[in-house]
Protein backbone atom coordinates (compact mmCIF):
# COMPACT_ATOMS: atom_id res chain seq x y z
CA UNK A 1 0.00 0.00 0.00
CA UNK A 2 1.52 3.41 -0.73
CA UNK A 3 0.90 5.20 2.16
CA UNK A 4 3.10 8.09 1.29
CA UNK A 5 1.42 10.86 -1.13
CA UNK A 6 3.26 13.87 -0.01
CA UNK A 7 6.04 15.09 -2.32
CA UNK A 8 9.42 14.26 -1.17
CA UNK A 9 12.15 17.14 -1.53
CA UNK A 10 14.21 15.13 -3.27
CA UNK A 11 15.23 17.86 -5.67
CA UNK A 12 14.12 16.89 -8.72
CA UNK A 13 11.21 17.21 -10.87
CA UNK A 14 7.66 15.65 -10.89
CA UNK A 15 6.33 15.30 -14.45
CA UNK A 16 3.05 15.51 -15.59
CA UNK A 17 1.79 15.78 -19.41
CA UNK A 18 -1.53 16.49 -21.04
CA UNK A 19 -2.06 16.74 -24.82
CA UNK A 20 -5.51 17.02 -27.06
CA UNK A 21 -6.59 17.91 -30.51
CA UNK A 22 -7.15 21.63 -30.55
CA UNK A 23 -10.38 22.59 -29.09
CA UNK A 24 -11.30 25.40 -27.07
CA UNK A 25 -13.59 23.59 -25.13
CA UNK A 26 -10.67 21.39 -23.19
CA UNK A 27 -9.40 24.54 -21.72
CA UNK A 28 -11.26 24.27 -18.21
CA UNK A 29 -10.23 20.88 -17.96
CA UNK A 30 -6.33 22.06 -18.58
CA UNK A 31 -7.16 25.12 -15.95
CA UNK A 32 -8.34 22.95 -13.19
CA UNK A 33 -5.54 20.48 -13.73
CA UNK A 34 -3.10 23.28 -13.76
CA UNK A 35 -5.11 24.35 -10.09
CA UNK A 36 -4.89 20.81 -9.00
CA UNK A 37 -0.73 20.53 -9.74
CA UNK A 38 -0.37 23.93 -8.04
CA UNK A 39 -2.07 22.83 -5.04
CA UNK A 40 0.37 20.00 -4.46
CA UNK A 41 3.61 22.20 -5.27
CA UNK A 42 2.08 24.10 -2.53
CA UNK A 43 0.77 27.42 -3.69
CA UNK A 44 -1.49 29.15 -2.18
CA UNK A 45 -5.04 30.31 -3.75
CA UNK A 46 -4.37 33.16 -5.05
CA UNK A 47 -0.90 31.82 -6.68
CA UNK A 48 -3.02 29.12 -8.30
CA UNK A 49 -5.77 31.15 -9.42
CA UNK A 50 -3.28 33.46 -11.60
CA UNK A 51 -1.25 30.14 -12.67
CA UNK A 52 -4.05 28.78 -13.64
CA UNK A 53 -4.94 32.14 -16.11
CA UNK A 54 -1.67 32.14 -17.34
CA UNK A 55 -1.75 28.38 -18.37
CA UNK A 56 -6.04 29.39 -19.89
CA UNK A 57 -3.95 32.07 -21.56
CA UNK A 58 -1.24 30.22 -22.88
CA UNK A 59 -3.51 27.42 -23.89
CA UNK A 60 -6.09 29.72 -25.71
CA UNK A 61 -3.20 31.40 -27.99
CA UNK A 62 -1.52 27.88 -28.60
CA UNK A 63 -5.20 26.35 -30.01
CA UNK A 64 -5.78 30.14 -31.77
CA UNK A 65 -3.18 30.99 -33.36
CA UNK A 66 -0.45 28.40 -32.90
CA UNK A 67 -2.84 25.50 -34.56
CA UNK A 68 -5.55 27.94 -35.49
CA UNK A 69 -8.54 25.42 -34.08
CA UNK A 70 -7.25 22.89 -36.07
CA UNK A 71 -8.37 19.86 -34.38
CA UNK A 72 -5.48 17.54 -36.19
CA UNK A 73 -3.15 19.62 -34.60
CA UNK A 74 -2.51 18.99 -31.44
CA UNK A 75 -1.73 21.07 -27.92
CA UNK A 76 0.61 19.65 -25.35
CA UNK A 77 1.19 21.15 -21.69
CA UNK A 78 3.86 19.93 -19.73
CA UNK A 79 3.59 20.23 -15.70
CA UNK A 80 7.33 20.26 -13.84
CA UNK A 81 6.78 20.35 -10.25
CA UNK A 82 9.83 21.01 -8.16
CA UNK A 83 9.88 21.59 -4.43
CA UNK A 84 10.32 25.21 -4.80
CA UNK A 85 9.01 25.58 -8.44
CA UNK A 86 6.66 25.03 -10.93
CA UNK A 87 7.40 24.59 -14.33
CA UNK A 88 4.84 24.77 -16.94
CA UNK A 89 5.14 24.25 -21.25
CA UNK A 90 3.10 24.66 -23.27
CA UNK A 91 3.61 23.34 -27.21
CA UNK A 92 1.42 23.92 -30.46
CA UNK A 93 2.26 22.47 -33.78
CA UNK A 94 2.24 26.29 -35.56
CA UNK A 95 5.05 28.69 -36.70
CA UNK A 96 5.29 30.28 -33.57
CA UNK A 97 5.86 34.66 -33.83
CA UNK A 98 8.11 36.73 -32.61
CA UNK A 99 7.79 38.37 -29.11
CA UNK A 100 9.29 41.93 -30.27
CA UNK A 101 6.21 41.60 -32.87
CA UNK A 102 3.69 41.42 -29.63
CA UNK A 103 2.59 45.12 -29.47
CA UNK A 104 3.05 46.50 -25.84
CA UNK A 105 -0.53 46.15 -24.04
CA UNK A 106 -0.30 49.53 -21.79
CA UNK A 107 0.94 51.77 -25.28
CA UNK A 108 -2.02 53.89 -25.10
CA UNK A 109 -2.91 53.61 -29.09
CA UNK A 110 -3.53 49.86 -27.39
CA UNK A 111 -5.47 50.67 -24.49
CA UNK A 112 -8.83 50.31 -26.13
CA UNK A 113 -8.15 47.55 -28.87
CA UNK A 114 -10.82 44.42 -28.26
CA UNK A 115 -7.15 41.66 -28.24
CA UNK A 116 -3.91 41.72 -27.09
CA UNK A 117 -3.49 41.19 -23.21
CA UNK A 118 -2.86 37.39 -23.11
CA UNK A 119 0.80 37.55 -22.40
CA UNK A 120 0.50 40.72 -21.05
CA UNK A 121 -1.30 38.91 -18.54
CA UNK A 122 1.17 35.63 -18.49
CA UNK A 123 3.91 38.00 -17.79
CA UNK A 124 2.74 39.88 -14.98
CA UNK A 125 1.72 36.90 -13.38
CA UNK A 126 4.36 34.21 -13.96
CA UNK A 127 8.09 35.32 -12.64
CA UNK A 128 9.59 33.66 -16.15
CA UNK A 129 8.36 33.63 -19.54
CA UNK A 130 10.02 32.61 -22.92
CA UNK A 131 8.76 31.21 -26.29
CA UNK A 132 11.05 29.06 -28.52
CA UNK A 133 10.44 27.76 -31.98
CA UNK A 134 11.24 24.32 -32.07
CA UNK A 135 14.09 22.59 -34.38
CA UNK A 136 11.73 19.74 -35.01
CA UNK A 137 8.69 22.55 -35.50
CA UNK A 138 6.16 24.08 -33.49
CA UNK A 139 6.31 26.89 -30.74
CA UNK A 140 6.82 26.10 -27.30
CA UNK A 141 6.13 28.01 -24.07
CA UNK A 142 8.09 27.82 -21.02
CA UNK A 143 6.74 30.05 -17.61
CA UNK A 144 8.16 29.04 -14.62
CA UNK A 145 6.59 30.39 -11.12
CA UNK A 146 8.46 30.28 -7.55
CA UNK A 147 6.98 29.30 -4.78
CA UNK A 148 8.54 31.53 -2.34
CA UNK A 149 7.42 34.84 -4.09
CA UNK A 150 4.12 34.61 -4.63
CA UNK A 151 3.87 37.60 -6.82
CA UNK A 152 0.06 39.35 -6.94
CA UNK A 153 0.21 40.61 -10.57
CA UNK A 154 1.01 44.01 -9.31
CA UNK A 155 1.84 44.71 -13.39
CA UNK A 156 5.20 46.12 -12.44
CA UNK A 157 6.87 43.58 -15.07
CA UNK A 158 6.41 45.27 -18.77
CA UNK B 1 -22.85 32.76 -20.56
CA UNK B 2 -26.28 34.17 -19.75
CA UNK B 3 -27.45 37.67 -19.99
CA UNK B 4 -30.84 39.32 -18.74
CA UNK B 5 -31.69 43.04 -19.52
CA UNK B 6 -33.42 45.33 -17.05
CA UNK B 7 -34.42 49.19 -17.20
CA UNK B 8 -33.85 51.33 -14.32
CA UNK B 9 -34.29 55.14 -14.49
CA UNK B 10 -33.75 54.66 -17.92
CA UNK B 11 -30.17 52.91 -17.63
CA UNK B 12 -30.37 49.33 -18.96
CA UNK B 13 -28.94 47.19 -16.66
CA UNK B 14 -26.73 44.14 -18.28
CA UNK B 15 -26.69 41.09 -15.65
CA UNK B 16 -24.10 39.27 -16.59
CA UNK B 17 -23.71 35.38 -15.42
CA UNK B 18 -20.96 32.54 -15.73
CA UNK B 19 -17.89 32.74 -16.94
CA UNK B 20 -16.66 35.29 -20.18
CA UNK B 21 -13.95 33.73 -21.62
CA UNK B 22 -12.88 32.76 -25.15
CA UNK B 23 -14.15 29.00 -25.04
CA UNK B 24 -17.78 30.17 -23.35
CA UNK B 25 -18.68 32.58 -26.36
CA UNK B 26 -17.61 35.96 -24.76
CA UNK B 27 -18.81 38.12 -27.96
CA UNK B 28 -22.48 37.94 -26.31
CA UNK B 29 -22.20 40.95 -24.36
CA UNK B 30 -21.05 42.82 -27.54
CA UNK B 31 -24.04 41.96 -29.00
CA UNK B 32 -26.44 42.70 -26.65
CA UNK B 33 -24.82 45.92 -26.00
CA UNK B 34 -25.49 46.69 -29.46
CA UNK B 35 -28.91 45.33 -29.52
CA UNK B 36 -29.69 48.53 -26.55
CA UNK B 37 -27.93 50.49 -28.80
CA UNK B 38 -29.91 49.81 -31.92
CA UNK B 39 -33.17 49.68 -29.34
CA UNK B 40 -32.43 53.70 -28.70
CA UNK B 41 -30.73 53.03 -25.29
CA UNK B 42 -27.68 55.31 -24.48
CA UNK B 43 -26.64 54.27 -20.87
CA UNK B 44 -25.67 51.25 -20.38
CA UNK B 45 -24.37 49.13 -17.00
CA UNK B 46 -22.52 46.13 -16.79
CA UNK B 47 -23.49 44.00 -13.87
CA UNK B 48 -20.73 41.78 -13.10
CA UNK B 49 -21.42 40.57 -9.90
CA UNK B 50 -22.11 37.22 -10.97
CA UNK B 51 -19.97 36.60 -13.17
CA UNK B 52 -17.56 33.49 -12.29
CA UNK B 53 -14.45 34.26 -14.31
CA UNK B 54 -13.15 36.23 -16.84
CA UNK B 55 -9.57 35.93 -19.25
CA UNK B 56 -8.43 38.46 -21.62
CA UNK B 57 -11.04 37.56 -24.31
CA UNK B 58 -13.60 38.23 -21.88
CA UNK B 59 -11.72 41.94 -20.82
CA UNK B 60 -11.15 42.24 -24.34
CA UNK B 61 -15.14 41.80 -24.69
CA UNK B 62 -15.53 44.61 -21.85
CA UNK B 63 -13.49 46.82 -23.54
CA UNK B 64 -15.19 46.74 -27.00
CA UNK B 65 -18.32 47.34 -25.74
CA UNK B 66 -16.96 50.18 -24.25
CA UNK B 67 -15.81 51.35 -27.74
CA UNK B 68 -19.08 50.87 -29.42
CA UNK B 69 -21.17 52.48 -27.18
CA UNK B 70 -18.87 55.37 -26.52
CA UNK B 71 -18.29 55.93 -30.23
CA UNK B 72 -22.65 55.84 -30.60
CA UNK B 73 -22.46 58.87 -27.66
CA UNK B 74 -23.75 56.77 -25.11
CA UNK B 75 -21.94 55.66 -21.80
CA UNK B 76 -21.05 52.10 -20.07
CA UNK B 77 -20.23 51.48 -16.77
CA UNK B 78 -19.79 48.67 -14.85
CA UNK B 79 -21.20 47.49 -11.48
CA UNK B 80 -19.67 44.88 -9.02
CA UNK B 81 -15.86 44.17 -10.21
CA UNK B 82 -14.97 40.95 -8.27
CA UNK B 83 -11.26 41.63 -6.24
CA UNK B 84 -10.04 39.22 -9.45
CA UNK B 85 -11.49 41.11 -12.49
CA UNK B 86 -10.54 44.47 -10.35
CA UNK B 87 -7.00 43.10 -10.93
CA UNK B 88 -6.94 42.49 -14.06
CA UNK B 89 -8.90 45.67 -15.25
CA UNK B 90 -6.01 47.43 -12.90
CA UNK B 91 -2.83 46.01 -14.74
CA UNK B 92 -3.54 46.79 -18.08
CA UNK B 93 -4.46 50.79 -16.87
CA UNK B 94 -8.47 50.06 -17.64
CA UNK B 95 -9.52 51.11 -14.12
CA UNK B 96 -8.22 54.57 -16.13
CA UNK B 97 -10.42 53.96 -18.69
CA UNK B 98 -13.74 52.25 -16.91
CA UNK B 99 -16.31 53.99 -14.54
CA UNK B 100 -16.91 51.52 -11.74
CA UNK B 101 -19.18 51.07 -8.52
CA UNK B 102 -20.21 48.57 -5.95
CA UNK B 103 -23.84 50.16 -5.11
CA UNK B 104 -26.41 49.69 -8.22
CA UNK B 105 -28.06 52.83 -6.70
CA UNK B 106 -24.90 55.09 -7.06
CA UNK B 107 -23.97 53.72 -10.34
CA UNK B 108 -27.37 54.23 -12.12
CA UNK B 109 -27.23 57.89 -10.36
CA UNK B 110 -23.90 58.68 -11.62
CA UNK B 111 -25.09 58.74 -15.45
CA UNK B 112 -25.21 62.10 -16.11
CA UNK C 1 -13.87 33.88 -31.13
CA UNK C 2 -14.81 30.19 -30.54
CA UNK C 3 -18.61 29.97 -29.63
CA UNK C 4 -18.61 26.34 -30.05
CA UNK C 5 -17.55 23.84 -27.42
CA UNK C 6 -19.98 21.46 -28.15
CA UNK C 7 -18.55 18.15 -29.92
CA UNK C 8 -19.93 17.88 -32.82
CA UNK C 9 -20.58 14.48 -34.26
CA UNK C 10 -18.34 14.39 -37.28
CA UNK C 11 -18.22 10.50 -36.41
CA UNK C 12 -14.16 11.13 -36.01
CA UNK C 13 -12.50 10.91 -32.13
CA UNK C 14 -11.30 13.33 -30.20
CA UNK C 15 -8.10 12.35 -28.48
CA UNK C 16 -6.70 13.46 -24.93
CA UNK C 17 -3.63 11.88 -23.67
CA UNK C 18 -1.96 12.63 -20.05
CA UNK C 19 1.28 10.77 -18.96
CA UNK C 20 3.28 11.45 -15.88
CA UNK C 21 5.80 9.39 -13.54
CA UNK C 22 4.77 6.50 -11.31
CA UNK C 23 3.44 7.76 -8.48
CA UNK C 24 -0.13 7.15 -6.41
CA UNK C 25 -0.84 10.97 -5.86
CA UNK C 26 -1.75 11.78 -9.61
CA UNK C 27 -4.87 9.29 -9.01
CA UNK C 28 -7.45 11.77 -7.96
CA UNK C 29 -6.20 13.83 -10.86
CA UNK C 30 -6.83 11.67 -12.98
CA UNK C 31 -9.92 10.09 -11.76
CA UNK C 32 -11.24 14.06 -12.35
CA UNK C 33 -10.12 14.14 -15.81
CA UNK C 34 -11.66 11.13 -16.18
CA UNK C 35 -14.64 12.46 -14.94
CA UNK C 36 -14.84 15.59 -16.86
CA UNK C 37 -14.48 13.63 -20.41
CA UNK C 38 -17.24 11.01 -19.70
CA UNK C 39 -19.15 13.84 -18.89
CA UNK C 40 -18.57 15.81 -22.53
CA UNK C 41 -18.81 12.51 -23.94
CA UNK C 42 -22.57 12.81 -22.44
CA UNK C 43 -22.19 9.46 -19.84
CA UNK C 44 -24.63 9.79 -16.89
CA UNK C 45 -23.90 10.34 -13.07
CA UNK C 46 -23.90 6.63 -12.46
CA UNK C 47 -21.74 5.88 -15.43
CA UNK C 48 -19.32 8.55 -14.74
CA UNK C 49 -18.54 7.26 -11.56
CA UNK C 50 -17.87 3.94 -12.40
CA UNK C 51 -15.79 4.74 -15.75
CA UNK C 52 -14.09 7.20 -13.16
CA UNK C 53 -13.70 4.00 -10.63
CA UNK C 54 -12.12 1.93 -13.74
CA UNK C 55 -9.75 4.44 -14.96
CA UNK C 56 -8.57 4.59 -10.98
CA UNK C 57 -7.95 0.82 -10.73
CA UNK C 58 -5.91 0.64 -14.08
CA UNK C 59 -3.92 3.42 -13.51
CA UNK C 60 -3.38 1.99 -9.81
CA UNK C 61 -2.49 -1.28 -11.68
CA UNK C 62 -0.35 0.39 -13.91
CA UNK C 63 1.81 2.51 -11.23
CA UNK C 64 2.13 -0.58 -8.57
CA UNK C 65 2.37 -3.43 -10.13
CA UNK C 66 3.61 -2.51 -13.92
CA UNK C 67 6.35 0.20 -13.04
CA UNK C 68 6.34 -1.35 -9.38
CA UNK C 69 6.18 2.22 -8.05
CA UNK C 70 9.34 3.69 -9.72
CA UNK C 71 8.86 7.42 -10.51
CA UNK C 72 10.96 7.57 -13.51
CA UNK C 73 8.88 4.90 -14.81
CA UNK C 74 5.71 7.01 -16.72
CA UNK C 75 1.85 5.79 -16.67
CA UNK C 76 0.15 7.42 -19.74
CA UNK C 77 -3.48 7.64 -19.80
CA UNK C 78 -5.12 8.47 -23.70
CA UNK C 79 -8.77 9.01 -23.94
CA UNK C 80 -10.15 8.51 -27.29
CA UNK C 81 -14.14 10.32 -27.30
CA UNK C 82 -16.30 9.40 -30.08
CA UNK C 83 -19.82 10.27 -30.22
CA UNK C 84 -20.91 7.32 -29.01
CA UNK C 85 -18.45 5.73 -26.30
CA UNK C 86 -15.22 6.37 -24.70
CA UNK C 87 -11.92 4.20 -24.98
CA UNK C 88 -9.38 4.82 -22.61
CA UNK C 89 -5.96 3.60 -23.07
CA UNK C 90 -3.67 2.66 -19.85
CA UNK C 91 0.06 2.49 -20.73
CA UNK C 92 2.91 1.49 -18.46
CA UNK C 93 6.66 0.11 -18.74
CA UNK C 94 6.41 -2.58 -17.13
CA UNK C 95 6.66 -6.06 -18.56
CA UNK C 96 2.56 -7.26 -18.59
CA UNK C 97 0.99 -10.06 -17.64
CA UNK C 98 -1.40 -12.95 -18.62
CA UNK C 99 -4.83 -12.19 -17.85
CA UNK C 100 -5.98 -15.50 -17.43
CA UNK C 101 -2.98 -15.87 -14.92
CA UNK C 102 -5.17 -13.31 -12.95
CA UNK C 103 -7.20 -15.61 -10.52
CA UNK C 104 -11.00 -15.25 -10.23
CA UNK C 105 -12.18 -12.92 -7.56
CA UNK C 106 -15.25 -14.80 -7.28
CA UNK C 107 -13.86 -18.02 -6.43
CA UNK C 108 -14.61 -19.24 -3.05
CA UNK C 109 -11.27 -19.44 -2.09
CA UNK C 110 -10.39 -15.70 -3.25
CA UNK C 111 -13.86 -14.28 -1.77
CA UNK C 112 -11.87 -13.24 1.63
CA UNK C 113 -8.22 -12.38 -0.18
CA UNK C 114 -7.41 -8.71 0.79
CA UNK C 115 -6.73 -8.06 -2.93
CA UNK C 116 -7.43 -9.35 -6.72
CA UNK C 117 -10.51 -7.13 -7.49
CA UNK C 118 -9.31 -4.28 -9.28
CA UNK C 119 -9.34 -6.13 -13.12
CA UNK C 120 -12.56 -7.85 -11.81
CA UNK C 121 -14.61 -4.36 -10.90
CA UNK C 122 -12.96 -2.45 -14.19
CA UNK C 123 -14.57 -5.67 -16.44
CA UNK C 124 -18.35 -5.74 -14.28
CA UNK C 125 -18.36 -1.63 -15.27
CA UNK C 126 -16.90 -1.14 -18.50
CA UNK C 127 -18.48 -2.90 -21.93
CA UNK C 128 -14.86 -4.30 -23.35
CA UNK C 129 -11.53 -4.48 -21.85
CA UNK C 130 -8.13 -6.19 -22.88
CA UNK C 131 -4.37 -6.13 -22.39
CA UNK C 132 -1.47 -6.04 -24.74
CA UNK C 133 2.08 -6.40 -23.96
CA UNK C 134 3.67 -3.77 -26.43
CA UNK C 135 6.01 -4.38 -29.11
CA UNK C 136 8.21 -1.32 -28.09
CA UNK C 137 7.88 -2.49 -24.25
CA UNK C 138 5.06 -1.66 -21.83
CA UNK C 139 1.77 -3.12 -21.50
CA UNK C 140 -1.36 -1.51 -22.83
CA UNK C 141 -4.68 -2.01 -21.38
CA UNK C 142 -7.65 -0.54 -23.06
CA UNK C 143 -11.14 -0.69 -21.65
CA UNK C 144 -14.38 0.74 -23.64
CA UNK C 145 -17.66 2.54 -22.55
CA UNK C 146 -20.88 2.85 -25.02
CA UNK C 147 -23.13 5.56 -24.41
CA UNK C 148 -26.42 3.75 -24.90
CA UNK C 149 -25.45 0.95 -22.89
CA UNK C 150 -25.10 2.86 -19.44
CA UNK C 151 -24.79 -0.48 -17.32
CA UNK C 152 -24.91 -0.25 -13.42
CA UNK C 153 -22.32 -2.74 -12.54
CA UNK C 154 -24.48 -5.81 -12.66
CA UNK C 155 -21.61 -7.77 -11.69
CA UNK C 156 -22.82 -10.17 -14.51
CA UNK C 157 -19.77 -9.91 -16.64
CA UNK C 158 -17.25 -12.44 -15.40
CA UNK D 1 -9.20 9.08 5.76
CA UNK D 2 -9.74 9.79 9.28
CA UNK D 3 -10.77 7.13 12.11
CA UNK D 4 -12.61 8.43 15.59
CA UNK D 5 -12.99 4.95 17.82
CA UNK D 6 -16.01 5.35 20.30
CA UNK D 7 -17.22 2.40 22.59
CA UNK D 8 -21.22 1.72 22.73
CA UNK D 9 -22.72 -0.98 24.83
CA UNK D 10 -19.22 -3.12 24.99
CA UNK D 11 -19.30 -2.75 21.02
CA UNK D 12 -16.25 -0.54 19.74
CA UNK D 13 -17.59 1.42 16.98
CA UNK D 14 -14.79 2.66 14.28
CA UNK D 15 -15.99 6.11 12.53
CA UNK D 16 -14.81 6.29 9.72
CA UNK D 17 -13.88 9.61 7.41
CA UNK D 18 -13.05 10.47 3.70
CA UNK D 19 -11.57 8.07 1.28
CA UNK D 20 -10.27 4.59 1.64
CA UNK D 21 -8.73 3.96 -1.34
CA UNK D 22 -4.50 2.74 -2.54
CA UNK D 23 -3.34 6.49 -2.47
CA UNK D 24 -4.81 7.66 0.82
CA UNK D 25 -3.38 4.75 3.38
CA UNK D 26 -5.97 2.32 3.49
CA UNK D 27 -4.14 0.23 6.09
CA UNK D 28 -5.19 2.65 8.56
CA UNK D 29 -8.21 0.81 9.16
CA UNK D 30 -6.44 -2.63 9.93
CA UNK D 31 -3.89 -1.02 12.21
CA UNK D 32 -7.07 0.67 14.48
CA UNK D 33 -9.08 -2.68 14.41
CA UNK D 34 -5.82 -4.35 15.49
CA UNK D 35 -5.53 -2.07 18.08
CA UNK D 36 -8.87 -2.71 19.32
CA UNK D 37 -8.51 -6.45 19.46
CA UNK D 38 -5.01 -5.69 21.39
CA UNK D 39 -7.14 -3.97 23.63
CA UNK D 40 -9.46 -6.53 24.33
CA UNK D 41 -12.23 -6.07 22.09
CA UNK D 42 -14.47 -8.23 20.38
CA UNK D 43 -16.99 -6.71 19.03
CA UNK D 44 -15.96 -4.08 16.02
CA UNK D 45 -18.88 -2.35 13.60
CA UNK D 46 -16.88 0.02 10.98
CA UNK D 47 -19.45 3.38 10.41
CA UNK D 48 -18.79 3.88 6.54
CA UNK D 49 -21.52 6.46 6.18
CA UNK D 50 -19.37 9.10 5.83
CA UNK D 51 -16.68 7.48 3.44
CA UNK D 52 -16.53 9.75 0.50
CA UNK D 53 -14.84 6.91 -1.60
CA UNK D 54 -13.49 3.71 -1.23
CA UNK D 55 -11.68 1.51 -4.48
CA UNK D 56 -10.55 -2.34 -4.89
CA UNK D 57 -7.98 -1.63 -2.13
CA UNK D 58 -10.52 -0.09 0.19
CA UNK D 59 -12.43 -3.13 -0.46
CA UNK D 60 -9.69 -5.36 0.52
CA UNK D 61 -8.58 -3.48 3.38
CA UNK D 62 -12.63 -3.80 4.77
CA UNK D 63 -12.32 -7.81 3.78
CA UNK D 64 -9.20 -7.96 5.56
CA UNK D 65 -9.95 -6.13 8.60
CA UNK D 66 -13.05 -9.07 9.44
CA UNK D 67 -10.32 -11.82 8.62
CA UNK D 68 -8.26 -10.98 11.17
CA UNK D 69 -11.59 -9.61 13.87
CA UNK D 70 -13.10 -13.53 12.49
CA UNK D 71 -9.74 -15.56 13.21
CA UNK D 72 -9.28 -13.97 16.64
CA UNK D 73 -12.74 -15.02 17.40
CA UNK D 74 -14.62 -11.46 17.37
CA UNK D 75 -16.93 -10.21 14.96
CA UNK D 76 -16.67 -7.12 12.66
CA UNK D 77 -19.89 -6.18 11.17
CA UNK D 78 -20.54 -2.85 8.50
CA UNK D 79 -22.68 0.09 9.33
CA UNK D 80 -24.02 2.60 6.73
CA UNK D 81 -23.27 1.55 3.41
CA UNK D 82 -23.43 3.79 0.56
CA UNK D 83 -25.20 2.70 -2.15
CA UNK D 84 -22.04 2.85 -4.50
CA UNK D 85 -20.21 1.23 -1.77
CA UNK D 86 -22.75 -1.36 -1.43
CA UNK D 87 -22.43 -2.45 -5.20
CA UNK D 88 -19.00 -3.25 -4.65
CA UNK D 89 -18.97 -5.26 -2.18
CA UNK D 90 -22.70 -6.55 -3.91
CA UNK D 91 -20.72 -7.63 -7.32
CA UNK D 92 -18.16 -9.07 -5.72
CA UNK D 93 -20.09 -11.26 -3.25
CA UNK D 94 -19.36 -9.84 -0.42
CA UNK D 95 -22.40 -8.99 0.72
CA UNK D 96 -23.09 -12.62 1.53
CA UNK D 97 -19.87 -12.30 3.83
CA UNK D 98 -20.68 -8.76 6.03
CA UNK D 99 -23.52 -8.20 8.10
CA UNK D 100 -24.25 -4.69 7.72
CA UNK D 101 -26.66 -2.05 8.82
CA UNK D 102 -27.95 1.49 8.44
CA UNK D 103 -29.37 1.71 11.45
CA UNK D 104 -26.59 1.97 14.60
CA UNK D 105 -28.77 0.84 17.28
CA UNK D 106 -29.81 -2.06 15.47
CA UNK D 107 -25.90 -2.60 14.11
CA UNK D 108 -24.60 -2.66 17.93
CA UNK D 109 -27.75 -5.07 19.01
CA UNK D 110 -26.92 -7.37 16.73
CA UNK D 111 -23.93 -8.15 18.42
CA UNK D 112 -24.44 -11.67 20.39
N1 LIG E 1 1.20 30.18 -29.73
C1 LIG E 1 1.23 31.21 -30.58
N2 LIG E 1 1.51 31.00 -31.89
C2 LIG E 1 1.55 32.03 -32.76
N3 LIG E 1 1.33 33.31 -32.42
C3 LIG E 1 1.05 33.59 -31.13
C4 LIG E 1 0.97 32.56 -30.15
N4 LIG E 1 0.69 33.14 -28.96
C5 LIG E 1 0.57 34.45 -29.19
N5 LIG E 1 0.79 34.74 -30.50
C6 LIG E 1 0.78 36.08 -31.13
O1 LIG E 1 0.91 37.05 -30.12
C7 LIG E 1 -0.18 37.97 -30.17
C8 LIG E 1 -0.53 38.43 -28.77
O2 LIG E 1 -1.12 37.40 -28.03
P1 LIG E 1 -1.97 37.75 -26.74
O3 LIG E 1 -1.20 38.72 -25.93
O4 LIG E 1 -2.32 36.47 -26.07
O5 LIG E 1 -3.24 38.49 -27.27
P2 LIG E 1 -4.42 37.97 -28.24
O6 LIG E 1 -4.37 36.47 -28.22
O7 LIG E 1 -5.62 38.55 -27.62
O8 LIG E 1 -4.11 38.54 -29.58
C9 LIG E 1 -1.28 37.20 -30.87
O9 LIG E 1 -2.20 38.06 -31.50
C10 LIG E 1 -0.51 36.36 -31.86
O10 LIG E 1 -0.19 37.12 -33.01
N1 LIG F 1 -0.45 -3.14 -15.36
C1 LIG F 1 -0.11 -4.34 -14.85
N2 LIG F 1 1.15 -4.84 -15.01
C2 LIG F 1 1.49 -6.04 -14.49
N3 LIG F 1 0.63 -6.82 -13.81
C3 LIG F 1 -0.62 -6.39 -13.61
C4 LIG F 1 -1.06 -5.14 -14.11
N4 LIG F 1 -2.36 -4.99 -13.77
C5 LIG F 1 -2.70 -6.08 -13.09
N5 LIG F 1 -1.67 -6.95 -12.98
C6 LIG F 1 -1.67 -8.28 -12.34
O1 LIG F 1 -3.00 -8.70 -12.18
C7 LIG F 1 -3.28 -8.96 -10.81
C8 LIG F 1 -4.73 -8.63 -10.48
O2 LIG F 1 -4.91 -7.24 -10.49
P1 LIG F 1 -6.17 -6.61 -9.77
O3 LIG F 1 -7.35 -7.39 -10.16
O4 LIG F 1 -6.20 -5.16 -10.05
O5 LIG F 1 -5.93 -6.87 -8.23
P2 LIG F 1 -4.76 -6.34 -7.26
O6 LIG F 1 -4.12 -5.16 -7.91
O7 LIG F 1 -5.48 -6.01 -6.01
O8 LIG F 1 -3.81 -7.50 -7.12
C9 LIG F 1 -2.26 -8.17 -10.04
O9 LIG F 1 -2.01 -8.72 -8.78
C10 LIG F 1 -1.05 -8.25 -10.96
O10 LIG F 1 -0.36 -9.44 -10.77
Amino acid sequence: MGDEVEKENTGHARELEISFGSHLGYLDLVQELSDKISLLVGFDEDARYWIGLSVRESVTNAVHHGNELDEEKKVGVRFESWPDRLVIYVQDEGEGFEESDVPNALDPENLLKPSGRGIFYVRSFMDEVCYEILPEGGCEMRMEKRLNNQKQGDGNEN
Amino acid sequence: MKIESRSVNGVTILDIHGKITMGEGSRGIRDKVRESLDGGVKNILLNLGDVSYIDSAGIGELVSSFTTVTNQGGQLKLLKLTEKLEQLLAITKLTTVFDFFDDEAEAVGSFS
